[in-house]
């Protein structure tokens, strides 16, 4: 049935693997979703949301979150258009490339943010496994890229140092 | 297996680091890293959000006589917004006065579509929130209708001519507890506050580096921030009383600098720390 | 209703770079008002872009994604005139789609 | 109608009607005492009180005065003279003579820059935001350049008792050493408390202050 935006990446908690697992009636839905026979609104309600990834505040526990095992390091991930210093914490640019063959998801992971799940990105097949985003940081931190590629966990970081701006008034 | 993986990322963490500063590749210094950070922001501004809104606003049927700003004369005939901002502040004779931008979108409000200035000025400054200034996504909208367009406020009009005069005197006037003018931290080559380079506003190179990209999209406010709103937080800043909102000195003030970046191609809305 | 969003779509070569623009608070949860009482969290969760009838990207986020997010990426397969279109849902359920033309 | 933005410009416009022409052509002369006076005036109506900041903020005192007419053109030495004699003279110490307070207290005077806005609580402590301008603690990189560095200060020109009062004098009133300088005259003007000038003395001058490792 090759790829669909829901299987194999981030978005797939313990029960939606159970529920592919059981075949059938979650396979079509994402199919019928794919095929974009829902229309957006109605399609977006059987979208997931990890919440207990979005309520970690180590790796540990965000890969736990995700349902997977200790990512290795890899120099097959790449930061691009991400600077050292963020000149405000309030909007801080990250873009992750993977060059990790069969991507199928990029997330990206703030060590000392209150939560530590910032973002998560499925990458179906045709996409570039290239994006940019940006984010919020409380403080200067290490900023993980976290790739799912062929079912296994890969991780590259760097540090961004977060300065107070202005006047300072 | 929690605190070893922590542990172990973070030598992950550190060891990437030191490839960083042997690399070579990244940020040598604060100024470069800032510069990358600055760079970074280009891709995608957000004004243009305001723009979209402003433009909306701009065509719409509004207030108690429900005209649109189709009416409403910014220096180049009614309606005319293309390259109207880089040729603002400047005179006009139906009000018998130097205006900016806000201040002539303000005139027609009130001349043209009915509201009471009390209302058409309840909300100057927008919060990056629920509260949302008109003022912000027009000026946007109107500003980036002069994108690529040279500068060219009308010095020899004398009464302009007069405001810039006036509006320069301002510029080094000290006052205050702390005895600041603009020109304190706007009147040097090269120096920064904090981590901000500081344009010499004293200078044409500077005025017209600075003046050129506002308004501007503040990522530390979430909100396009408009020049009357600039000159605003500036003397704040300078601990002065209140700078009202359209007042001659405020005028005064965008006509020196906005003047002095005569010459120069505007290149707003942009995008600022 | 939540303003619209700022998509642009172009092709080169056989690759079309999206890039799109939010309007919205992204409010984190954890800031206080004047008065010091919390703010509560407002944030986009889930984000779909669509080429034609092919979903291209998925999205879950936290409260942590800047306030008017901004995403760029690239897919292969689209064609000049062909539609991308991006859907947005928040945590109060609120809903957002916008699309554009690749150019 | 005078109290409304638009009114007020209507009035403004008809003093330009009058004095415009005698401008128009004249060379720019930037200490103009006409110039000088009307600005004043428009700024003087176009501020508003608010919290704080009255408009008193705006009368200028001598200092005050002379550094904006002569701003951009350069200061006649007996000018100069006159400004940093007037300003030495104001220079108060402490009574108890101690210069030397909590350098941990003055590093964190030296990173606010609360105080003497029109939104700031008057009853809060003022900072005196010394890093806006200057690098101080070599940990804090986000530091300005409008002032010299002073990293190292007191480690770099001893510890004694002539430089600890110098501090002392220059915090107080920098006008007094340098005529138009920009920074701001925080004993003088009431800026910091006694306490805190001691505490930002102690930045610079405790050898155990971050500043002077």
């Amino acid at each position: 049935m090759g790829h669909s935006a829901t299987s194999g990446g981030f978005f797939m908690n313990a029960d939606r693997r159970e529920a592919l697992k059981a075949g059938g009636a979650w396979t079509l839905l994402t199919l019928v979703a794919a095929a974009g026979w829902l229309r957006p609104g109605d399609a977006t309600a059987a979208e997931a949301w990890n919440k207990a990834a979005f309520e970690t505040h180590s790796m540990d526990e965000t890969m736990k979150a995700l349902g997977g095992g200790t990512p290795a390091q890899s120099t097959d991930i790449v930061f691009f258009s991400t600077p050292d210093i963020a000149e405000n914490g309030a909007v801080v640019p990250i873009g992750v490339t993977s060059k990790v063959p069969k991507t199928e998801s990029i997330a990206i992971l703030i060590e000392k943010n209150p939560n530590m799940l910032a973002a998560m990105f499925d990458i179906p097949p045709g996409t570039e496994p290239s994006l940019s985003t940006r984010i919020k940081m409380g403080q200067t931190s290490n900023v993980y890229a976290l790739v799912k590629a062929d079912g296994k966990y890969y991780v590259t970081s760097k540090e961004i140092k977060v300065t107070l701006g202005g006047c300072g008034g | 297996m929690p605190s070893t993986m922590r542990r172990r990322l973070a030598a992950l963490a550190s060891a990437s680091a030191l490839a960083l500063v042997f690399g070579g590749a990244f940020a040598q210094s604060t100024e470069e890293g800032i510069a990358q950070y600055r760079e970074a922001l280009q891709d995608g501004n957000p004004a243009e959000l305001w723009e979209a809104r402003g433009e909306e606003m701009w065509k719409k049927p509004r207030g108690p006589k429900q005209v649109s700003f189709a009416a409403c004369d910014l220096g180049l005939g009614p309606g005319v917004v293309k390259g109207a901002y880089a040729q603002m502040p400047r005179y006009f004779p139906d009000a018998n006065r130097v205006m900016d931008l806000e201040t002539r979108l303000l005139w027609c409000m009130v001349h043209q579509q009915g509201y009471t200035e009390a209302d058409a000025t309840k909300i100057k400054f927008g919060d990056g929130g629920s509260k949302r200034s008109d003022y912000e996504a027009l000026g946007a909208y109107v500003a980036s209708q002069s994108r690529g367009v040279k500068m060219n406020v009308p010095l020899d009009e004398p009464h302009v001519r007069d405001m810039f005069h006036l509006g320069e005197r301002m510029f080094f006037f000290r006052g205050g507890t702390h005895d600041f003018a603009c020109a304190t931290c706007h009147g040097d080559d090269g120096k920064r506050i904090r981590l901000q380079d500081l344009p010499n506003l004293s200078k044409v190179e500077g005025a017209r580096k600075a003046y050129t990209t506002w308004p501007a999209y503040r990522v530390s406010q979430g909100e396009v921030r408009t020049f009357q709103w600039r000159l605003n937080d500036c003397f704040r800043q300078q601990r002065f009383p209140e700078l009202e909102f359209g007042s001659d000195a405020s005028i005064a003030l965008t006509a020196y600098l906005a003047g002095r970046a005569n010459g120069a191609e505007y290149n707003g809305p942009a995008i600022k720390r | 209703m939540a303003d619209p969003m700022k998509i642009r779509a172009n092709l080169t070569g056989d690759s079309t770079e999206v890039k799109v623009l939010m309007s919205h608070e992204m409010e984190t949860g954890q800031r206080k008002d004047g008065q010091g009482k919390p703010i509560p969290a407002w944030f986009i969760q889930n984000v779909k872009v669509m080429h034609n009838d092919k979903v291209v990207l998925t999205a879950q986020w936290g409260p942590a994604v800047a306030k008017n997010p901004f995403l760029s990426f690239k897919f292969k397969g689209g064609a000049k005139g062909d539609k991308v279109r991006i859907t947005w849902t928040d945590n109060h359920n609120d809903t957002r789609t916008d699309e554009t033309t690749i150019g | 109608m005078r109290n409304t933005i638009l009114g007020r410009g209507i009035a403004a416009g008809a003093m330009v009607m009058v004095v415009g022409g005698l401008l128009y052509g004249c060379a720019t002369a930037p200490a103009d005492p006409e110039v000088s006076a009307r600005a004043t005036a428009m700024m003087k109506a176009s501020f508003k009180a608010h919290g704080q900041a009255k408009l008193d903020r705006l009368d200028q005192d001598e200092t005050q005065r002379l550094c904006s007419d002569y701003a951009g053109r350069a200061l006649p030495a007996s000018v100069a003279e006159k400004i940093q004699q007037e300003n030495l003279a104001t220079v108060r110490y402490p009574a108890d003579g101690k210069l030397v307070g909590d350098w941990k207290s003055g590093e964190k005077i030296a990173q606010s820059g609360q105080g003497f806005q029109y939104n700031d609580d008057p009853k809060k402590p003022a900072g005196a935001n010394c890093y806006a301008c200057h690098q101080l603690s070599p940990k804090e990189l986000s530091y300005g350049t409008m002032g010299p560095s002073l990293y190292r200060f007191g480690k770099l020109r001893g510890f004694t008792d002539d430089n600890r009062k110098y501090v002392w004098a220059k915090v107080y009133n920098a006008e007094a050493f340098s005529a138009c300088s920009n920074m701001p005259r925080f004993g003088h003007q009431h800026i910091l408390t006694e306490q805190q000038m001691r505490d930002v003395v102690a930045l610079l001058m405790d050898p155990a202050s971050p500043v002077n490792q």
